[in-house]
């Protein structure tokens, strides 16, 4: 069984809103020393058996299609055979 | 993992006493099994099986002209003409809300929502009625955030519009918010399907979400009060997937064109357990299920387990034997999950297996129609001799009254509430006709020329003062705002939400909030054709102040004819239907100025009500009249000031009533609506008031960019607006 | 003449266009189910509102995969007239079809209520019957629709006259304050460099009856059909 | 400076219909292989100078009180310092 895990991010230089406001947030409760959020996905994906390198790039597919913008975001995939 | 021993200890874990499991003894002749415990448990529980409302609730007037469905179904049901009914009904989920806001209130919108199409009525709006605690607590704001977003995250979702609603603040529900929500949807008259089980031997089918682990004992927690100290039991949030929902409700929709269905009910609170239940129970029949076939999101859930799940977006059917297919064809188009679960039998009784055993086998009248039922006892409460007096030396008259003006008109309560419906979809379905923030909302129904006009109302310091007044007045208010749009009231649906019923007082507030709700029903001439009790409301032994939510259905022949929103026409008299008397008690001017609650609630007087309503609706009817407002919360001072929000057109008004100019101004009299029309219509629209009976007086005239009130108040429009527009954000949310 | 609307799992404006379509305008429309892979037989293509795939993981993300969509790709590329409203742009922004991407408003809730607009193009099939920098009302009613694309394609949009509209004040002029949910240039909509598709947030299907209090949203079902009666009595129709 | 990643996840047993989607629109992509997909979220805060250990837990406290809702969600947190 393989286990992936997929890491979305905003594109730097793309606008986030959300890291923004989860900011101000943490400033607001007193959180001072927070200078910077970004705030994007993280998915965790059970594959069925299959070699390591085909899995990376089937996944790699996967996030160029469906699970990415690449227009706007960024993605980091890792990938850990289980048991 | 075997099934516990039934134990003292579990037994009133689950809320039973030891009368109750006494007669779960005698009924089974044995000790019941785990599975039929809980089962017993929550068709027990107050939440199902409504056993300290029920011999009150039977004081509801529910029968009338044009009542398809009363109390007892999934939803009420009332004719709207031209071969249509409205199916509409309200329901609370005000515990899971303060746990978790936004799950919380966006399962309660699915849940309702389910309750109207379950009956193949196409929702078509909803409103929500909304109470929060102190607007300084930061907690507060974050449950009025979540509680928003969760409503608009899944109301929006499926496509139907929130068209409506209240949110308002106090104390009270520091502890206990209030999150109630109706539902309104529109079926043909001849299609509209029950939550009934018959025909032997026809298969129960089992559609929608997965059966998790979510939600196990909710309806016993509803039943349940908050300790002390923590935020409330965490086990049971459950998360809600609109996505899902609305895949269901067009399923459910296209399965209803077809003939394949016999009956249908959502699973709500107590999951397949209340479903098969209740719909055996209707039907008079028996069901037998398989818990092996119910489709699991989790591998090992034992059938206890299965039983009690309130996992959302699930209904159970009773479809015509040899038409499965179809019935799966149409599920599985949509992406659902589908499966035969079980067989109506002809023994009045639920049979459960699971690995081929029998689990659970329990007569199904003792869970429903025999389900116990208790008299509670009922005292006046203490409190009231304390409240009921308000010495008018007490009340110091404000020296700037058009600053108190100001000033009320920013308080949360009085505030617009644009912050919150502007998160709501309330476009969606092109139906809507009177966007929110006016009196009622107004939807047209597609293919007629009708209209529906909505309102929910319901004043918890009045109820507080005075409970069967305040709810009359919360009747009479509702009714006056759907005709303030032109319509004529045709039913009602009620959420109350008390303390705990085993307090003497709260049982006292209860039985008078029924009478009051009666009383006013009877006088208006309404039917209550559907309702939810929520019991349990406090924290700590503290309960909420008695909040019974009236929602009022009215019909307009002609949608095209409604009023129009505020003072339009420079120079048009303003009128004032009904009288100001000097009537201080229970104002939100007396709370938010003085720090009062006091006194009684206004009086109410039947004749003089309908009279107004009759007036107004007449002479909106005969298109006399541009807007009608109904005066209420904040008095006139404040319903005048909202005229002129939307066209920024103020007026000048002479009051010449010899009472206190702060009752003058902010006093809440019932029974009153404001109107201007255009001069040349003025004479008949009194002389329509002379018939009927209705005092009716010219107090001035629109027109300049302040809003003048001779000798009292004399403000900008622009201030007034400011104020009132931006007083949620200020007070509530900080921002 | 007629109008598909489709309908992917989640679409919830679907019903309202094809009512506008069918009782305002008396045009003929059908509902096209997302699984089917023809489009043959219609004369313009409709994505509605709504919460496809209930929006999840990016709103239109999973609706751009759905088969029909093969066939609106194919559809377009021919020059076929395609119109997305809110869920719908998105998808078509997805789809690639129209470029750029939303991001969620900077406010971060869902906003409903009416905007102002000021038409920027008025050559565009979906916009013919209006004048170039008219203001129209209409409402929007999203989470996600705030309008972002790179440096260049901005340029190039701006150039080419692919922005459609620009949200505004009641008297036309583009400011931050008439912004709902911080588009970049204020964009409400764009079309194809061709112009055959059109991606707006704001919906017309919402305000296009009198008894709804406002009609500017008529403009774009009067243009489409004007256009697709203009071509079919030109005999142009033929295509599929 | 401090690094920190936020890995905010759907409790075990709580419904992830975001996941339950991509799911299925994976499989309708033809990715077979994927069992199981959970969608949650993932943070990345710059934090000013402060030590390792406090910097841990005042992010535990961050998430308690916004990142993560704890009723429904699990998270994780990685500290790292930088340059
Ligand atoms: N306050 C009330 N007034 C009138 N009818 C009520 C009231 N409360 C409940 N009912 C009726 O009792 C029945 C059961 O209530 P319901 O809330 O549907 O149970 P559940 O929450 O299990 O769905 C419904 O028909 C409902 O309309
Ligand atoms: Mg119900």
């Amino acid at each position: 069984m393989v286990i992936a895990r997929v890491y979305v991010t905003p594109k730097k230089g793309v606008l986030d809103p959300q890291g923004k406001a989860v900011l101000q947030a943490l400033q607001a409760l007193g959180y001072g020393e927070v200078e910077e959020v970004r705030v994007g996905k993280f998915m965790e994906l059970r594959l069925g058996e299959l070699p390591e390198a085909e899995a990376r790039s089937r996944l790699a597919e996967m996030c160029e299609k469906l699970l990415a913008n690449p227009l706007i975001e960024d993605y980091r995939v890792e990938v850990e055979r289980a048991r | 993992m075997g099934d516990p021993p039934i134990t003292k200890a579990l037994i009133e874990a689950h809320g039973l006493t030891g009368e109750e499991y006494a007669r779960i003894l005698a009924l089974l002749g044995r000790e019941p099994t785990y599975t039929e415990l809980g089962i017993f448990s929550v068709m027990w529980s107050e939440h199902c099986s409504y056993k300290s409302s029920r011999v009150h609730l039977r004081r509801l007037p529910s029968s009338g002209p044009h009542v398809v469905q009363g109390p007892g179904e999934n939803a009420g049901v009332v004719d709207i003409g031209d071969g249509l009914v409205a199916v509409f009904k309200m329901e609370s989920h005000n515990h899971p809300s303060f746990i978790e806001p936004y799950q919380g209130a966006a399962t309660g919108v699915g849940g309702i929502l389910r309750d109207i199409f379950t009956m193949g009525a196409r929702p078509i709006a909803c409103l929500d009625s909304l109470r929060f605690g102190d607007p300084a607590l930061p907690r507060t704001r974050y449950l009025v955030r979540g509680v928003v977003a969760g409503i608009a995250g899944y109301g929006n979702c499926m496509g139907i519009p929130t068209v409506g609603g209240e949110c308002s603040f106090h104390e009270c529900y520091n502890g206990n918010i209030l999150v109630n929500v109706f539902c309104v949807g529109v079926a043909p008259r001849d299609r509209v399907f029950l939550g009934r089980a018959a025909g032997v031997g026809n298969p129960v089918i089992y559609v929608g979400s997965r059966t998790g682990r979510d939600g196990i004992h909710g309806a016993t927690m509803a039943s349940e009060e908050f300790d002390a100290g923590e935020e409330g039991p965490r086990t049971t949030v459950q998360v809600g997937d609109p996505f899902t929902e609305k895949l269901l409700l067009e399923a459910c929709l296209e399965l209803m064109s077809t003939d394949c269905l016999v009956g249908i009910q959502d699973m709500g609170a107590a999951g397949l357990t209340s479903s098969s239940v209740e719909m055996a129970g209707r039907g008079s029949v028996g069901v037998e299920l398989d818990l092996d076939q119910v489709p699991l999101r989790e591998p090992g859930m034992s059938p206890y387990e299965i039983m009690l799940s309130e996992s959302q977006e699930r209904m159970l059917l009773v479809a015509r034997a040899g038409r499965e297919a179809e019935v799966e064809a149409i599920f599985r188009k949509w992406d659902l999950q589908v499966a035969v679960v079980g067989r109506v039998i002809a023994e009045p009784l639920l049979r459960v297996r699971h690995g081929g055993a029998v689990v659970a086998e329990v007569a199904i009248d003792p869970l429903t129609r025999g389900a116990p039922s208790y008299e509670r006892p009922a005292a006046r409460p203490a409190y009231l001799e304390r409240v009921a007096r308000l010495s008018a030396a007490e009340v110091a008259l404000p020296g700037d009254l058009g600053g108190t003006l100001l000033m009320l008109l920013g308080s949360p309560n009085l505030a617009d509430k644009r912050w919150v419906f502007r998160q709501y979809d309330h476009m969606v379905g092109t139906n809507t006709v009177v966007l929110p923030g006016a009196d009622a909302a107004l939807l047209r129904v597609k293919g007629t020329r009708r209209g529906l006009a909505l309102a929910v109302d319901g004043n918890h310091r009045f109820c507080y003062l005075d409970p069967r007044r305040g709810a009359a007045l919360a009747v009479a208010e509702a009714a006056r705002n759907v005709v303030c749009l032109g319509a004529k009231p045709l039913g009602v649906t009620d959420c109350l939400n008390f303390g705990s019923p085993e307090n003497p007082e709260i049982m006292w507030q209860f039985s008078e909030v029924v009478d009051g709700i009666a009383e006013g029903c009877r006088e208006l001439g309404l039917p209550v054709v559907s309702g939810n009790v929520s019991f349990y409301n406090e924290t700590s032994g503290v309960p909420i102040y008695p909040t019974p939510t009236i929602a009022v259905l009215g019909l307009l022949e002609d949608v095209s004819g409604h009023a129009a929103r505020g003072f339009c026409q420079e120079g048009d008299p303003v009128l004032l239907l009904g009288e100001t008397r000097e009537e201080l008690g229970g104002s939100e001017y007396l709370k938010a100025v003085h720090g009062l609650e006091a006194g009684g609630p206004p009086r109410l007087a039947w004749d003089l009500e309908r009279a107004v309503q009759q007036t107004c609706r007449e002479a909106l009817a005969r298109g006399l009249v541009r807007p009608a407002h109904d005066c209420a919360e904040g008095g006139l001072g404040v319903a005048l000031a909202e005229c002129t929000f939307g066209s920024g057109l103020g007026a000048r008004v002479r009051l010449t009533e010899g009472i206190r100019p702060d009752a003058l101004l902010f006093g809440e009299s019932a029974s009153r609506i404001v109107l201007s029309v255009p001069e040349a219509h003025a004479g008949e629209v009194e002389a329509l008031a002379r018939v009927q009976g209705a005092p009716c007086q010219a107090i001035g005239r629109v027109g300049g960019d302040r809003l003048v009130i001779e000798g009292l108040v004399d403000v900008p429009v622009s201030a007034c607006r400011e104020a009132w527009a931006r007083g949620l954000e200020r007070q509530v949310l900080h921002v | 003449m007629r109008v598909g609307v489709i309908v992917f799992p989640g679409s919830n404006c679907d019903h309202d266009c094809a009512h506008v379509l069918r009782e305002v305008f008396k045009a003929e429309a059908a509902l096209v189910w997302h699984k089917e892979t023809s489009l043959r037989g219609y004369d313009a293509v409709i994505l509605p509102g709504g919460f496809s795939y209930g929006d999840y993981l990016r709103a239109g993300a999973i609706a751009r995969f759905s088969p029909v969509m093969r066939a609106v790709e194919g559809f377009a590329r021919e020059g076929g007239l395609v119109l997305g409203i809110c869920n719908g742009f998105q998808t078509l922004l997805e789809a690639r079809l129209l470029p750029g991407a939303m991001v969620r408003n900077r406010s971060l809730q869902f906003i409903c209520e009416d905007v102002h607009l000021r038409l920027e193009n008025a050559t565009t099939a979906f916009t013919r019957a209006g004048q170039p920098g008219r203001v129209y009302r209409m409402p929007i009613a999203h989470a996600e629709g705030c309008y972002i694309a790179d440096p260049v394609t901005l340029r190039t949009l701006e150039d080419t006259g692919q922005v459609v509209f620009r949200y505004c004040t009641p008297e036309g002029e583009v400011t931050e304050a008439a912004n709902p949910n911080g588009s970049l240039g204020n964009i409400a909509g764009v079309c194809s460099r061709a112009g055959n598709v059109l991606g707006m947030m704001p919906h017309p299907e919402r305000c296009a009856e009198v008894v709804l209090g406002n009609e500017d949203g008529r403009l774009i079902f009067e243009s489409l059909l004007g256009r697709l009666a203009a071509t079919s009595v030109a005999g142009v129709t033929a295509r599929r």
